[in-house]
């Protein structure tokens, strides 16, 4: 069932996953943080940028959650914890080290998607199960934004896992390491997967369910703990698809000197702070615009990302 | 791989160029359609002068053990040269000459549609698999229901493009037979395997190859479908009559007319269709008043000529006859084209146009004089040919043919009088020019008359041989009478007509309703109708009606005749009972008496209990017609299941 | 796990499809029972390919014609549920019954 | 994995499917019975992994969130009470339903059990998914170029049949809008008249109104 990598037992394998998620959501909050004050030119006190967000989580965990008029508590109660799972899921099927992943499944890529597919479940219930009009709205552009991003996230994974000649993302790396890494090989793939993941982890300019511009959207009714959650889960989604754009483009582990782990931490980092970057310095755009750039101009390009990627791994 | 390239190239720069061309300014969007169009079809041309001279083949395997290959072989290779020719000329005429109304618009529609048309028309010549043939007859039929409904805002092009459709489609049924009972004989659908086929298969292979072929080529009985096909933009007349659609029919024929030839009665069959439709569309011809309509009754009796020669058991011949006829009648109806622009009308009656088109008049002589077959035109050559082929098989065959020609002579002579001959005293004179040729129109028509003459070099033995001898056949030989009759034919044909029309009394409007019948394809239109159309709706109708009246009053009925019968039955047991009782009665005793009077109630309890059961089994069995879904999933549920009960025990 | 035991579970799912179908009246909800059915059908021939097929392919490619079966249904299914709402603002099977007698 | 764990997690994901599926038809909230058969899709997709088809089992996940998203929100339009805030039964025919639900899964169980199925074990079973590949790409390729064309007929028949408007004009045409009292015939807003040509002044409304359900 699993690809060539190594694999840990499964428990310790359950313990990377959610110590991988817990430390990229501390670095992705601590970033985002900094970027901000950065971007508002606010003080520039560093100390300040790094102690604020943990303050606003202390006081999350001891405010009340508001009940809304009949919400659908169990799946309200579901939808961050399976958001959670879906980033936890992508990243146990991610190589974590220079040869060993937690599950290198030979459909690697089919499972990075059906995370995002689900993922889009998860944030349609997280919507739904209020029983609030923004929370809604937030839910149903979410899926208009999923259901064009979706197409685009499968053709740029097929595009990397040509040259690899399989769907492991074990195989995508160790492809990357005999020849050119993917972000030279198929140029068009990283700024089409960072919409990608910046769609999914609803961060930025492309946060189509959770905007300020709908009270926050689905998030509008939640507060407390369970916001704390979903908060959470947001930034897992951006750890994880930060990590698989490491993998996937930046040949995650491979590098000289240091271990494979600390390449990857590295470029998973890097990846982060400029999906937090555009979250902070672009500005937003609106769901009809979104999906028409999504099916008139961006999926064309990842056709075409495929095509070229198809001729080159032939030739 | 490479010559997958010549149909595939067209059929991509087609939809491209239909999508992409309106876009062109309005003033340069008729030379950006033209000179593209025009283009893509001559490095078609140009690849197909290639691959003939390489003679090269390509294959796809599709899985499931089937091949699709195409061959640019001794027939095929020309043929496709000469598809892609007249789709260049027609191309560029047809980037100037139609939308005149629309000032364009539909013009990239139009365009597309030809080059992919032609790139359609490819596939069926380089197909060296009966798969790829169908693929690329299909996709003829389709692309020509489109170029035939391309006017869909006129009232009948729709319909008409039906009707051609329809004709074709049915007839393309027949290869699809073809091609199946080769695979279930053989294995394979390649040209090459098909000498295997016999017994049954091989006489339900010619028959379906031979009904696609007849459908396509408009013969008898289907001409009347390329009446219909008259309401397309004039090109696509040109390229549909010429070298593509309608040829390719007979270039069924004539490529598989090794294996077709093997079943004893394909020649007798294939000459007498042949010669019955060369014969009738001749007489057509002579009285038909519409000028494209004149020109497609010409097209289905040439093609007639050509069958002959292939049921004569002379392909070769054949495709020399298809190669001449495809250049002189494109040109034909470049001319129609222009001609009846000029006046607005299709009508021959308006036209006498030499005094306003004197360039276009002196082009068309010469593909008149092709048509007429005079010496010496190729076309003279190539009808000399189908002859001598026909007397090969019999000589009554010949002579028919002969007659043929003198026909095709006098209408050819008829359709230059009264479409290009000069203005009469007695005539009504044209009507004010509406728009004269274009240049790019009278340099079209120039190229294929060259072409024409050109032809000509066959009557040199030296050329005609090696032509013969690279199509890979022999020619027939010619008897010594045959030429001079043939000629005299010719001659005495035109001389009437041009006597006639002398005279004044050239009948360019059929006067009686007979003639008009006979005009219209013998009034074959209205025998389809009737006895084909008309009869499938009525039986559709009666379908309808005896589901509504007669099962459903079958249900009243038993339910009514159930309750009469129980009366009935109730009655005369009343009767017979009653009879008993009173012989029982006579006897006196009280125990039978009482003993009857059980029986009485018992009989009439069953018989009215059969009558109830009757009425409401009647009533359930309407029941179930609810018309609601759910209630019919049940009946599918439980239908499955018995199905698949049967499946299983039933082996 | 056996191929009994798969077969078995298949048939379970079929026929609670079947019974969504018959029982449900809104077109969406028979969708629902249909592609309930179309699932125990891929778990059977899943299960047959992987049992009794020796490794042949085709068993797989057989689910994935019933996927095709799946999509064809819902994107015809959904359409014709729009146009029948359109037209007549019926989302039952009741509310169409011209085929009655 | 061994063989208990495969048995364990068989029956779990087995039963579950089976749950779900029947959840799907028992619930009130619209949203939760699609999600409930989603939830039966993903156990089925289990079982195909577990059964050494992967490949087909992540398909399943994939292909069905998509298909199972696109159904909820048809659910929310469509159905009167998606949320189930309201005790709904909308059923017809309840007990013949069962009767051939059960009498289908009793069949098919029966068959299954009867039947003689030959073992035949996979040959290569780490070569699965490779094989799947070459399969679809060599010998099926004509299959899969048919699924490739059912597909495009599909997309282009649903737009035709979904499509607002035509050629020749709006679909609309002589369409009705919905009762606003299901009982009273009277209430319809801004009828349209038969031919088709709205009321031109009060004719905005009537279209405003398609989106509710009565």
């Amino acid at each position: 069932m699993t690809g060539e990598l190594a694999a840990p037992h499964p428990v310790l394998g359950a313990v990377v996953v959610l110590g991988v998620l817990l430390v990229g959501t501390a670095i992705v909050t601590t970033a985002d943080a900094v970027v901000a004050d950065r971007v508002a030119r606010r003080g520039l006190d560093l100390r300040a940028s790094l102690v604020r967000p943990w303050r606003r989580i202390a006081l999350s965990l001891v405010r009340p959650q508001p009940a809304t008029e009949r919400p659908d508590w169990g799946l309200w109660v579901l939808a961050p914890a399976a958001y959670v799972g879906m980033a936890a899921m992508a990243v146990s099927v991610l190589p974590l080290g220079t040869d060993w992943a937690v599950a290198d499944v030979r459909t690697g890529i089919v499972v990075l998607g059906s995370a995002e597919v689900l993922a889009m479940v998860a944030v349609y219930l997280h919507g739904w199960a209020p029983n609030s009009p923004l929370s809604l709205v937030g839910a149903y552009r979410f899926v208009a934004a999923g259901l064009s991003f979706l197409l685009l996230s499968m053709f740029v994974l097929i595009a990397a896992a040509l040259p690899a000649e399989s769907m492991s993302l074990g195989r995508i790396v160790a492809s990357q390491q005999e020849g050119a890494w993917n972000v030279l090989r198929q140029p068009l793939g990283l700024p089409l997967f960072l919409v990608v993941a910046l769609s999914v982890s609803l961060h930025g300019p492309l946060d189509m369910a959770d905007g300020t511009d709908l009270a926050t959207g689905t998030v509008a009714e939640s507060s407390g703990p369970a916001r704390l959650a979903w908060e959470f889960g947001r930034r897992a989604m951006l750890t994880a698809y930060a990590l698989a754009t490491a993998v996937v483009f930046l040949a995650g582990p491979a590098g000289p000197v240091l271990p494979g782990w600390a390449w990857l931490a590295v470029k998973t980092v890097a990846v982060a702070v400029v999906l937090v970057w555009c979250g902070h310095r672009l500005g937003r755009i609106g769901i009809q615009r979104y999906v028409r750039i999504a099916w008139t101009v961006l999926l064309p390009l990842s056709f075409l990302h495929l095509a070229i990627s198809g001729v080159a791994a032939l030739a | 791989m490479s010559l997958w390239l010549l149909p595939v190239w067209l059929l991509l720069v087609g939809p491209v160029l239909g999508m992409v061309g309106h876009r062109a300014a309005p003033g340069r969007r008729r030379l950006v359609l033209g000179a593209g169009g025009a283009t893509a079809l001559a490095v078609a041309g140009v690849g197909s002068v290639a691959a003939t001279l390489a003679t090269s083949t390509a294959t796809y395997p599709v899985g499931a053990g089937l091949v699709l290959r195409v061959a640019a072989g001794p027939v095929a290779g020309p043929v496709a040269v000469l598809v892609a020719a007249i789709a260049t000329v027609v191309t560029m005429y047809a980037a100037r000459h139609e939308g005149q109304h629309e000032d364009g618009a539909g013009l990239a529609r139009l365009v597309g549609l030809l080059v992919a048309f032609a790139g359609a028309m490819l596939l069926v010549v380089l197909a060296d698999d009966l798969l790829t043939l169908t693929v690329g007859w299909e996709l003829v039929g389709a692309l020509s229901w489109a170029l035939i409904g391309h006017e869909w805002r006129d009232a009948d092009a729709p319909g008409a493009a039906a009707h051609a459709y329809n004709a074709t489609r049915f007839g393309g049924l027949g290869l699809v037979l073809a091609a199946g009972a080769a695979f279930a004989a053989t294995g394979s659908l390649g040209y090459d395997t098909l000498g295997g086929v016999d017994g049954v298969a091989l006489h339900v292979m010619v028959a379906g190859v031979l009904l696609a072929a007849v459908s396509k080529s408009a013969l008898v009985p289907f001409s009347p479908w390329l009446f219909s096909a008259m309401a397309g933009p004039t090109s696509v007349s040109a390229l549909l009559h010429s070298s593509t659609m309608v040829a390719a029919g007979a270039y069924a024929l004539i490529r598989l007319q090794p294996v077709l030839d093997t079943a004893s009665w394909f020649g007798p069959v294939a000459i007498a269709i042949g010669l019955v439709t060369a014969l009738a569309g001749g007489v057509v011809g002579l009285l038909q008043g519409h000028a494209k309509k004149l020109l497609a009754a010409s097209t289905s009796a040439q093609y007639g000529l050509m069958v002959v020669a292939v049921g004569a058991g002379a392909p070769g011949v054949a495709v020399l006859h298809l190669v001449a006829h495809a250049v002189f009648k494109a040109q034909l109806f470049l001319s129609a084209g222009v001609a009846i622009t000029a006046v607005g009308s299709h009508d021959l009656a308006r036209m006498r146009l030499r005094g306003v088109l004197p360039w276009t008049a002196r082009l068309t002589l010469v593909a008149t004089l092709a048509l007429a077959a005079v010496p010496p035109l190729g076309a003279a050559f190539t009808k000399e040919q189908v002859l001598a082929a026909g007397t090969h098989a019999a000589t009554w065959v010949g002579l028919l043919v002969a007659v043929a020609g003198g026909l095709s002579a006098a209408y050819a002579t008829r359709f230059q009088l009264l479409a290009f001959g000069g203005a009469r005293p007695d005539r009504p004179s044209p009507r004010p020019l509406v728009r004269g040729p274009a240049r790019v129109e009278l340099v079209a028509m120039g190229v294929l008359a060259a072409a024409s003459i050109t032809l000509g070099l066959l009557w040199v033995p030296a050329v005609h041989e090696a032509v013969m001898a690279g199509l890979g056949a022999t020619p027939p030989e010619a008897r010594s009478w045959e030429l001079p009759v043939s000629l005299a034919l010719v001659a005495t044909g035109a001389y009437v007509v041009w006597s006639l029309d002398r005279r004044g009394r050239l009948g360019h409007v059929p006067a009686g309703a007979s003639q008009q019948a006979v005009a219209d394809w013998f009034a074959l239109p209205r025998l389809v109708r009737g006895v084909v159309v008309a009869p499938t709706l009525h039986l559709a109708t009666a379908l309808a009606t005896v589901d509504d009246r007669i099962v459903d009053a079958g249900v009243d009925a038993a339910a009514g005749l159930g309750e009469r019968l129980s009366r009935v039955a109730s009655g005369a047991g009343e009767v017979t009972v009653d009879a008993v009782v009173r012989g029982v009665a006579r006897t006196g005793t009280v125990l039978a008496d009482a003993s009857v009077r059980v029986g009485e109630r018992g009989v009439e309890r069953t018989v009215d209990g059969v009558a109830w059961l009757a009425g409401r089994a009647g009533d359930d069995v309407r029941r179930t017609q609810t018309g609601l879904v759910h209630q019919q999933y049940i009946v599918i549920a439980v239908g499955l299941v018995v199905v698949l009960a049967a499946a299983i025990f039933g082996r | 796990m056996t191929i009994v035991t798969v077969l078995l579970a298949s048939a379970v799912l079929l026929g609670l499809g079947t019974w969504g179908v018959l029982s449900q009246q809104s077109f969406v909800m028979i969708m629902m029972g249909f592609e309930l059915a179309i699932n125990g059908v891929m778990l059977a021939a899943a299960g047959v390919w992987r049992f009794t097929s020796g490794g042949e392919p085709r068993g797989q490619v057989l689910v994935i014609v019933a996927m095709l079966v799946m999509a064809v249904e819902a994107a015809i299914g959904f359409a014709l549920v729009v146009a029948v709402y359109r037209a007549r603002q019926q989302d039952t099977t009741e509310g169409i019954a011209e085929l009655s007698r | 994995m061994t063989g208990l764990a495969v048995d364990i997690a068989f029956w779990t994901f087995a039963v579950a499917a089976a749950w779900f599926g029947w959840r799907v038809f028992r619930t009130d909230s619209m949203v939760r019975a699609t999600f409930c058969l989603l939830a039966s899709f993903l156990n089925v997709g289990a079982i195909m992994v577990l059964l050494l088809a992967e490949y087909l089992g992540v398909a399943m996940f994939f292909m069905m969130s998509v298909e199972m998203v696109v159904m909820a929100i048809f659910m929310v339009a469509f159905m009167m009470n998606p949320a189930g805030l309201n005790p709904m039964e909308m059923v017809h025919q309840p007990r013949a339903a069962i009767a051939v639900g059960i009498g289908a899964a009793v069949g098919l169980g029966v068959v299954a059990v009867v039947a003689d199925l030959p073992p035949a074990a996979l040959l290569d079973e780490a070569g699965t998914i490779r094989a799947l590949g070459n399969e679809l790409m060599g010998a099926s390729m004509l299959l899969m170029e048919v699924v490739g064309v059912t597909l495009v007929a599909t997309m282009v028949g649903a737009v035709v049949l979904s499509s607002a408007s035509g050629r020749y004009g709006s679909a609309d045409t002589g369409s009705v809008p919905p009762l606003l009292d299901p009982d009273d015939p009277d209430s319809r807003p801004d009828l349209v008249s038969a031919d088709g040509e709205g009321d031109a002044h009060a004719g905005h409304g009537g279209h405003g109104g398609h989106g509710g359900h009565g």
